[in-house]
């Protein structure tokens, strides 16, 4: 073994309180050394050239540096022994900078902490071994998981540039919570009009394929080489057949609930969401079918001009092969029914949700874009009610740790403002519109004016305070609550209340993480993989987050990170081959007593059990799956999975020569 | 400070000296080794007895890594990583936590005191937290002085 | 602890016909129950391959070996045995922990539950003479003892029984096939009790450190204890043999064979509810007892869990809770 | 043959104390026997038969540092050499590399060996004939029997070791040194035999060291029917103790019982600890390793047992030994078989440790009796698969 070790002075950064010159001479006598040198600055051309030449002339085969911590420099001088021909992992940096010279101002000290810095690198380099990246064929297809607005961008993008998308989206449409909303802030321009021609040019697209009414069901493999299974969920109508003419939806005796309206409508158990829809494309709900039901009916079956109904359809499974996956699974409202009782617990009628009043005020919605008291509606000989006054609650089911959502919503600030805007545009500048908000939140661009114009140009009364109580009282909605600002208790007597409802984690979220071993947090939101500097990445390598699926958001910040993101995958397939980290773990099977506690623990899947040709089943680590955390290997009872690069020898002899020599 | 004019001969590891205590820390790369990269930057003072490992991740370490530690003759460790839900890895801090936890707790069984452990998580951006807690620990442990004699 | 009801006869009978029927029908290569050693109060693991041996099986209260040990990888011969074993509650609580983790196969076992009303601590029973005890009997609440000269000292069985006896929560096995007799009463309050070690915990830290040096420079590495302990499995790959990476040095001084010891009970955490096999496997009466209680002790404090309880969970130190309350600094 | 007065006891070990370390049988906190170096006052304990372990550590060390190494820069030799001088203290210092001339480069090194010797002047004292018998076994083992292997690290011990053993009285139901060649009053190994009566214990002198030893002045002269008590104490134990199994073919035995069946029942309980090796004072087997810490470090041998699943394993990762049954045969076939093929002895001195400190009890008594009979029928290469070559229950190929 002959290893060289380089004493940085740093100018005066590291000589003023380590004696450099002095720990290089040291450092000669230790095992191994037999070439030590003090540089004035290491990182500069000719301190990297120094290097290199005492590497060449002196036959080195592993270097230490002692300069400054390895986040600043160690990647440099992995390069710089590179280019002498050294594999680049028999480096090892002492950080004789961060972690001693500044923090220390006596000099003798300084130099001796230095020295021991040194002894400890040392003692690692002589534990590594050279490494060698691999590299791994990579699969140009990319998975998007969700067909809402971040998902359309963010496929769009892609096949843009040319690679091949498949978009999996669990409903019957693409199109996600945007194709539901009325008008978008603070531009009011239509949603519909924004949103449908993206769907339409997806559906168009000739590298995009949209599997709807289908779910991830497994996901194998790791990046560049996924395997996905996805399950077609049977629609009992024959897509290929159906030419979503909506006959069946006519004729259809079966009323059933209309999720797409949110629930202020029905719709019939055979059904097409909305008009626009994307594919556009028939599905019975078999829970509200008579045939599925009763046994009689098939009225559907009957009037279908194209044959297209299939009872006996069953769900069917698809395995794909993608190289990246994008996750844009969106985000639910808050079920604000099952946490505010004060509130009417959704027994109220003239309570609704802000979903709910965007549906309404939707020009193709159930009430065709008339503002109405549900208590009205749908009854005999009743004349459905438009509201003279309507309260608007904010921060329901956001920043409120008592219904656990401490966190902000981000959007409900924004859309009260432009349905409060709507609804004197839709009802009269007359109405009453009230606001009751904690704080407002309006900082994206134009957002501060827009909550401004709703105020002074529509004269929405914004009431600073949280609403105590709801109840029914003659035919109005009593709304008590508290004007914090006048310090005064008021009462209004309403026709509508709108729930500003907040954004919470998709149904089913976290079993989807747990599917793509992505971590997520106690909400359910999908976790990135650095909150600054990288956000868009999840910390499996290969699968990327895009939309509220990641924390709440709005539409423009929402399409900017699918852009975002489709970059990133991008730069990712742009390569053939990838290059992955060497410092990973490895099994040594001839002693894996195969109780497999490395797969229990490790938060990427990468252990696998491999059959050796005895037919016992060993451990065995996926290279390109694996991160390098050494979780299964603190974990390994019989400590025969080791950390390349960060073996546990090597931590063990690092404590033990600075503590014993 | 007799060791000051031995330093380029000598042989004697001032850490040995009269007064010193041996402390190892544990720390993991992204987060807290990185915080101590920012005291440093920040020329923020710390105690001369410290020694720090770097590993990936806290999850990496095995509470026997830090027993060894201990049984080579260290007066004090300090584990330190990511805090909770902050893990570069995902989960390493959480797996780390139980384990570390009990380790803290079986300690005092074996005849430790319980200031010559500790593990506590600080982000890179705590330079100024970093520096106090190493510089209680530290403390601690002094005020106990060297360990000998021991089982372990 | 109930004082014994003296149905130890009928258990014995039980246990009998259950491994004659389960030999007999071929659901098992052979029955682990415990027969009598070099005398008859030395009651020892006791294997029976043919229906025909099965009266060589006893039922008693110094039946303390925790068989499940024999369930352990390599353990079995032949290797794919179907094996039936007979265990009380303690031990059971040893196969549960195997069994949360796969380590036995489920379908090659049946398991003759026993239940137990206490274990007579024999390695104590013995120092009542300076020399050789040869006899042992255990009537009612009391225990007979007898030395090679004939002396015989009558004994109050409470004061005699193995510490995790004398406050068990689980004298009925929590995992089996069949019970050989009827489950004995289980006190109401399943509050674990930790009375043996609370005198040591109190000591202070310099006085735990001396008894802890005194006892481990004891200890002559002789791997009795972990060969002993139902729950470890590594076998012939321990890392404390194969020194890959040096974690325990080849020197047998206190220092490397606590070191040692820690190794075990680290690997152990969680999967071990200190039944006690290890503590009288000892050649050389190291407490090793008083470490694994206190490990259970404070995993009970940290986590609210006892190990081998629940078949459904899932080992401690492999998973984790976002809300694990502690370590929030 | 002499006599010492119970009273002269105390007196007797101080004497040997003052010229070497005396070892003796004592209780530690817990009441375990084990041999420890006496000190005045202590009290030595002589009713009960068996200590722990037998006495074979203080010769045969279960950790023994042969040698310290260290690895010095050529050039500062000189004054590094007097540095480690200064550490050892019996030892010798020798270059095991020539020193290189003046003046080249520093990085080279040389290594530097110092010896141990570490062997005082002890008496074992108390120790019984079996413990001594065990001594008396291994020092063919390492003294050069028969032109094998000679140990200079044991013998240097053995050397500076005396022996004296007290009869053993009252057996107990675990011994049966009589069926191994042995006595409650043998003397194999010993140099002084004591044996108790009435006011105390008759002495003779097996060995010149021994006859040194009744030099002390405490000793009289055997009184009126001292020496038939003596004689009497002897004979009782002999016929105490019922040989559990006649020794004569045992070695055949086992070699003609290698296949048989019977292993596959016996070793079910075992649990390859090494508790039996480690009690015994037989067993000799051990391991070298280096411990070594930067540049310097120790050789050090460590005992090892053959039931150790590292003990017979290959670099290659194979282990002829891998099951647990080899193993446990091994240990039996080794005592009794192996080992009187080279040397001349049995391994067994007929203690009973490994049954009684087995954590499973396994019975040696109980194997032997199985297994060490010989079988005409299979003295010939077993050719009868039932019998010899295949197991009973998997009819697999042992």
């Amino acid at each position: 073994m002959r290893i060289g070790v380089f004493v940085c002075h740093c100018g005066t950064n590291i000589a003023a309180t380590v004696d450099s010159e002095g720990i290089a001479a040291r450092a000669g006598e230790l095992k191994g050394v037999v070439h030590t040198e003090d540089i004035i600055y290491t990182c500069s051309e000719p301190g990297q050239h120094a290097i290199q030449r005492a590497i060449r002339e002196k036959d080195l085969d592993r270097v230490v540096v002692a300069a400054c911590s390895p986040h600043m420099h160690e990647v440099t001088f992995r390069r710089t022994v590179e280019g002498a021909g050294l594999n680049p992992y028999l480096f090892e940096m002492a950080n004789i900078r961060e972690h001693c010279s500044w923090i220390h101002a006596d000099k003798p000290e300084g130099s001796e902490k230095a020295y021991d810095l040194i002894k400890m690198a040392v003692a690692k380099v002589r534990d590594l071994e050279p490494l060698y990246a691999n590299e791994v064929e990579v699969n140009k297809d990319v998975l998007v998981i969700g067909g809402g607005v971040a998902g359309i961008q963010a496929a769009l993008d892609l096949a843009e540039a040319g690679l091949k998308v498949t978009v999996v989206e669990k409903e019957t449409t693409i199109g996600g919570t945007m194709a539901q909303l009325d008008k978008t802030f603070p531009t009011i321009d239509c949603s519909a009009c924004i949103l449908t021609p993206r769907m339409v040019d997806c559906s168009q697209h000739e590298n995009i394929e949209i599997m709807a009414y289908s779910e991830i069901d497994r996901v194998q493999g790791y990046v560049g080489n996924f395997t996905v299974d996805i399950r077609k969920k049977a629609s009992m109508v024959d897509w290929d057949k159906c030419i979503g003419c909506e006959l069946c939806q006519q004729k259809c005796p079966a009323k059933a609930p209309d999720a797409f309206n949110e629930g202020i409508a029905t719709t019939k158990a055979i059904y097409i969401p909305f008009p626009q829809a994307v594919p556009k494309r028939a599905a019975i709900q078999v829970d509200y079918c008579r045939w599925f039901q009763e046994g009689k009916c098939r009225v559907c079956e009957r009037v279908c001009p194209a044959d297209a109904i299939d009872y006996k359809q069953q769900d069917e499974y698809v395995q794909k092969e993608f190289g990246a996956i994008v996750v844009a699974t969106g985000q639910d409202v808050f079920p604000w029914e099952e946490y505010y009782h004060e509130y009417g617990s959704g027994r109220i009628p003239d309570v609704i949700s802000g979903l709910q009043y965007e549906r309404m005020l939707n020009a193709s919605g159930p009430t065709h874009g008339h503002v109405l008291r549900p208590s009205t509606m749908g009854q005999k000989d009743v004349e459905p009610e438009e509201p003279q006054t309507v309260v608007f609650i904010q921060c329901i089911g956001s920043r409120d740790e008592s219904v656990g959502r401490p966190y902000c919503s981000n959007v409900c600030c924004m859309y009260t403002a432009k349905q409060a805007i709507l609804t004197k545009d839709h009802v009269g500048m007359e109405t009453e519109v009230y606001v009751f908000y904690i704080d407002i939140r309006a900082f994206g661009k134009g957002y501060e004016e827009f909550v401004k114009r709703a105020q002074t140009e529509f004269g929405v009364k914004y009431v600073r305070g949280r609403v105590s109580k709801l109840y029914e009282e003659r035919g109005k909605v009593k709304v008590r609550g508290m004007d914090t600002l006048l310090g005064k208790q008021v009462e209004i007597d309403a026709d509508l209340v709108v729930l500003a409802s907040g954004i919470t984690a998709a149904d089913g979220a976290s079993e989807l993480a747990q599917r793509l071993n992505i971590s997520y947090d106690q909400y359910g939101f999908f976790k990135e993989s650095h909150p600054k500097l990288r956000p868009l990445e999840t910390n499996t390598a290969g699968i990327f987050l895009a939309g509220a699926c990641q924390a709440p958001k709005d539409i423009p910040t929402t399409v900017a990170q699918a852009s975002g993101t489709a970059a990133k995958v991008l730069g990712l397939l742009a390569k053939d081959k990838l290059k992955t980290s060497p410092m990973i773990a490895r099994v040594d099977q001839n002693r894996c007593v195969s109780c497999w506690k490395c797969i229990e623990v490790c938060p990427f899947g990468a252990p696998e059990k491999e059959e050796l040709r005895d037919g016992s089943y060993k451990s065995h680590i996926i290279e390109t799956v694996c991160q390098g955390c050494g979780i299964c290997v603190a974990t390994c009872p019989v400590n025969c999975i080791d950390l390349k690069g960060f073996g546990t020898q090597s931590v063990l002899d690092q404590i033990e020569e600075v503590l014993l020599t | 400070m007799a060791q000051a004019t031995d330093i380029t001969t000598g042989t004697t590891a001032s850490w040995d000296g009269e007064g010193r205590v041996k402390v190892v820390g544990i720390l993991c790369n992204w987060c807290s080794y990185a915080g101590a990269d920012g005291a440093g930057t920040a020329r923020l003072r710390q105690p001369f007895d410290f020694r720090i490992v770097r590993v990936p991740c806290t999850g990496r370490i095995d509470p026997l890594h830090i027993l060894k530690a201990f049984e080579k003759g260290a007066d004090g460790v300090l584990v330190s990583g990511c805090h909770p839900g902050d893990c570069h890895y995902a989960e390493g801090n959480y797996y780390a936590r139980r384990k570390l936890e009990l380790l803290e707790r079986m300690l005092p069984q074996l005849g430790f005191e319980a200031e010559r452990f500790k593990y506590t998580w600080v982000s890179a951006s705590e330079a100024q937290r970093w520096q106090q807690v190493v510089t209680e620990f530290i403390k601690g442990v002094e005020k106990l002085g060297p360990r000998e004699g021991r089982a372990l | 602890m109930s004082p014994a009801n003296g149905n130890y006869e009928a258990v014995e009978q039980r246990i009998r016909e259950l491994a004659r029927a389960a030999l007999e029908e071929g659901r098992v290569d052979y029955f682990i129950g415990w027969t009598t050693g070099y005398n008859e109060s030395e009651v020892i693991p006791g294997f029976v391959r043919s229906a025909d041996k099965v009266d060589d099986l006893v039922w008693n209260p110094l039946a303390a070996y925790n068989l499940t040990t024999f369930l352990k990888r390599k353990m079995p011969d032949p290797p794919q045995a179907k094996i039936g074993v007979a265990v009380k509650g303690c031990d059971s609580r040893t196969l549960v922990s195997l069994l949360q983790e796969n380590l036995v196969d489920r379908e090659r076992l049946y398991v003759v539950g026993v239940p137990c009303e206490g274990i007579v601590n024999r390695r104590a029973v013995s120092k009542v003479f300076a020399n050789e005890v040869v006899k042992i009997e255990v009537a009612g609440d009391q225990i007979n003892v007898t030395n090679q000269d004939g002396e015989t000292k009558q004994l109050a069985r409470e004061d005699y029984l193995l510490d995790h006896c004398r406050s068990c929560n689980y004298p009925n096995p929590r995992y089996f096939d069949d019970l050989a007799g009827e489950a004995v009463p289980e006190p109401e309050d399943q509050t674990p009790m930790w009375r043996e070690i609370e005198e040591f915990e109190a000591l202070p830290e310099k006085e735990k450190d001396r008894l802890m040096a005194e006892a481990f420079e004891k200890c002559i590495r002789c791997y009795a204890c972990i060969n002993a302990c139902p729950v470890c499995y590594c076998w012939d790959n321990c890392v404390c043999r194969s020194r890959q990476p040096k974690l325990v040095g080849q020197k047998v001084n206190a220092q490397e064979n606590l070191m040692f010891q820690m190794v075990h009970m680290f690997h152990v955490a969680g999967r071990c509810p200190s039944c006690g096999n290890c503590d009288r496997a000892c050649p050389v009466e190291i407490p090793l007892y008083l470490l694994h209680r206190k490990m259970n002790k404070e995993l009970k404090e940290m986590l609210d869990f006892e190990p081998g309880i629940d078949l459904e969970q899932k080992p401690v130190f492999q998973t984790f809770d976002v809300n694990d309350p502690f370590g929030q600094h | 043959m002499k006599f010492l007065p119970q009273d002269q006891l105390e007196a007797f070990l101080s004497h040997l104390a003052e010229s070497a370390i005396v070892v003796a049988p004592q209780r530690d906190q817990d009441g375990v026997l084990f041999f420890q170096p006496w000190e005045a006052g202590a009290e030595v304990e002589f009713e009960q038969l068996l200590t722990r372990q037998s006495p074979k550590d203080y010769v045969f060390r279960q950790t023994e540092t042969y040698l310290k190494f260290g690895y010095e820069m050529k050039g500062k030799a000189a004054a590094e050499e007097e540095e480690v001088g200064k550490k050892s203290k019996e030892g010798e210092l020798a270059a095991a590399e020539e020193a290189p001339p003046e003046g080249e480069e520093p990085a080279h090194e040389v290594l530097q060996v110092e010896a141990v010797e570490d062997a005082p002047e002890q008496v074992i004292f108390g120790l019984r004939p079996c413990d001594a018998r065990g001594y008396y076994q291994m020092d063919q083992v390492f003294g050069g029997y028969g032109g094998f292997y000679y140990d200079p690290y044991y013998m240097a011990k053995r050397e500076a070791t005396t022996l004296v053993a007290l009869t053993c009285a009252q057996p107990w139901s675990t011994c049966f040194c009589t069926a191994v060649y042995g006595s409650p009053s043998g003397t194999d190994g010993v140099d002084l035999l004591l044996t108790g009566i009435e006011g105390g214990f008759t002495a003779e002198a097996v060995t010149e060291r021994g006859e040194m030893l009744l030099g002390f002045g405490g000793f009289t002269e055997v009184g009126d029917g001292q020496a038939d008590a003596a004689q009497t104490v002897k004979d009782e134990a002999f016929t105490a103790i019922d040989p559990p199994f006649e020794i004569e073919g045992v070695p055949q035995g086992l070699r003609d019982n290698f296949e048989d069946p019977a292993w596959h029942d016996l070793h079910m309980r075992c649990i390859s600890c090494g508790t039996c090796t480690y009690v015994c004072p037989n067993c000799y087997c051990f391991n070298i390793t280096d411990e070594m810490v930067e540049k310097s470090g120790e050789r050090v041998r460590t005992w090892d047992n053959c039931f150790n699943p590292g003990y017979t394993l290959e670099t290659s990762g194979h282990n002829p030994r891998e099951q647990k049954f080899a193993r446990f045969r091994n240990r039996f076939s080794h005592k009794f078989s192996y080992y009187p093929e080279k040397y001349d002895s049995l391994l067994c001195s007929g203690c009973g440790r490994c049954i009684r400190y087995c954590p499973t009890k396994i019975d040696l008594r109980e194997v032997i009796r199985t297994l060490g009979q010989p079988h005409p029928d299979q003295a010939a290469p077993a050719e009868d698969g039932e019998a010899a070559g295949v197991h009973a229950q998997t009819g697999e190929d042992l």
